[in-house]
């Protein structure tokens, strides 16, 4: 990676907060879709979830660019669900 | 600073480097206490200004940061070199004789 | 509203509440996001990054704007009656303290055993 | 034209700060040497002083529609 181009530490940070608010933002707006009656409410949220869909894209690859970068997986790292893990009921 | 008055005060202290701090200091906050107040606003009267003043701390902002930079005095890319200055820049103000 | 949840009763105005619930969660979001946006833009110095935030940042700002307009006319919020925003406040706030005490999930909720294998397992 | 109280309070916070930073700004400009340094400060307090001006006809509107009812 071209060192010019690696983000400050402070702004690397700020935008795992941004990416995760929005990426919380997208999941409550499109499931909200589901439970709300109002249409106009509705669409203002569909419009929501359309623009922070591009917002976050773009959020995604200026991250990229952090310092503490790393090849992504296709899973989650460690899994949540397994055999030993948790009680059975 | 300014010699002449730097030996009237006795501010040495007070150098460039301070008051730019300050201002950038001053900038950060001016950007996020609009972005509140915008987020409060209801009447679009002064919602547009306060707005409008959003974009001025904005640019304000983005302007003494890269004063900053430039002088040395920011160091956003090199947070060892940035914890040294305020290391320094700390003693600096412990060791300030309070008149 | 009683304790019943199944009692027919708490279904009036219920679309109308739930609605309300929502756009003030929207409207939270919203407000918090521009908030968030402005704090990362105060401490980024990559003009693209910069640029990339402030681009969201009016975006933002511009959604609160159309959230709050919404729901004034919707009558969900009153900025300008402190006095119907404080009933409307208490209201909701009743409501759900209602519901939060409600046995809403009386059986068992588990629904982890059925994740816990790949499909061509079993 | 009737405000919100939230945001008269929100404008005065503003502008209480903005009084703040344009005192500071105006004072501490005497005391700089780098010519650069002098102009943004400059440029900080003309643009304080226009929003400052602008504060004072939304917060005397303001109580006028506040001392009205």
């Amino acid at each position: 990676m071209d060192p010019q181009k690696v983000l400050p530490d402070h702004e690397a940070l700020d935008l795992h907060e941004a990416i995760n608010f929005k990426t919380l933002c997208i999941a409550k707006s499109k499931l909200m879709q589901g439970l709300v009656f109002d249409d106009d409410l509705r669409n203002l949220m569909k419009k929501d979830v359309e623009q922070s869909i591009q917002g976050l894209t773009e959020l995604q690859s200026l991250y990229e660019r952090a310092p503490f970068q790393a090849p992504v997986p296709q899973n989650r790292p460690t899994p949540i669900v397994g055999e030993k893990e948790g009680t059975e009921h | 600073m300014n010699t002449i008055i730097e030996n009237l005060t006795g501010m040495d202290a007070l150098s460039d480097q301070v008051v730019a701090m300050d201002l950038l200091i001053a900038a950060k906050s001016g950007v996020r206490n609009y972005a509140m107040a915008v987020t409060e606003a209801g009447t679009p009267e002064v919602k547009e200004m306060l707005t409008r003043h959003l974009d001025d701390a904005i640019e304000m902002h983005e302007q003494v940061s890269a004063y900053a930079v430039e002088k040395g005095w920011y160091h956003p890319w090199d947070t060892n070199e940035q914890i040294q200055l305020n290391l320094t820049n700390m003693k600096t103000a412990l060791n300030l004789p309070a008149l | 509203m009683n304790n019943d949840y199944l009692d027919p009763i708490n279904a009036l105005h219920m679309p109308e509440m739930a609605d309300t619930t929502f756009a003030m969660d929207f409207l939270l979001r919203a407000k918090e996001g521009v908030r968030n946006l402005s704090v990362a833009l105060t401490e980024s110095a990559s003009p693209d990054v910069r640029a990339a935030l402030k681009k969201q940042l009016k975006q933002g700002i511009a959604l609160h704007q159309e959230i709050t307009e919404l729901m004034i006319n919707k009558k969900w919020f009153h900025p300008y009656e402190l006095p119907e925003q404080f009933k409307l406040d208490q209201l909701s706030a009743n409501n759900t303290i209602k519901i939060g005490k409600m046995n809403l999930f009386p059986i068992e909720t588990n629904r982890k055993g059925v994740f816990d294998r790949t499909p061509d397992e079993n | 034209m009737n405000y919100a109280l939230h945001e008269i309070l929100e404008v005065q916070e503003m502008a209480a700060f903005k009084t703040n930073c344009l005192t500071k700004s105006k004072t501490m400009k005497a005391l700089v040497s780098d010519p650069r340094l002098k102009e943004l400060m400059q440029q900080d307090i003309d643009r304080s002083t226009k929003q400052l001006n602008e504060y004072t006809s939304v917060l005397s509107k303001a109580k006028q529609s506040l001392g009205d009812e």
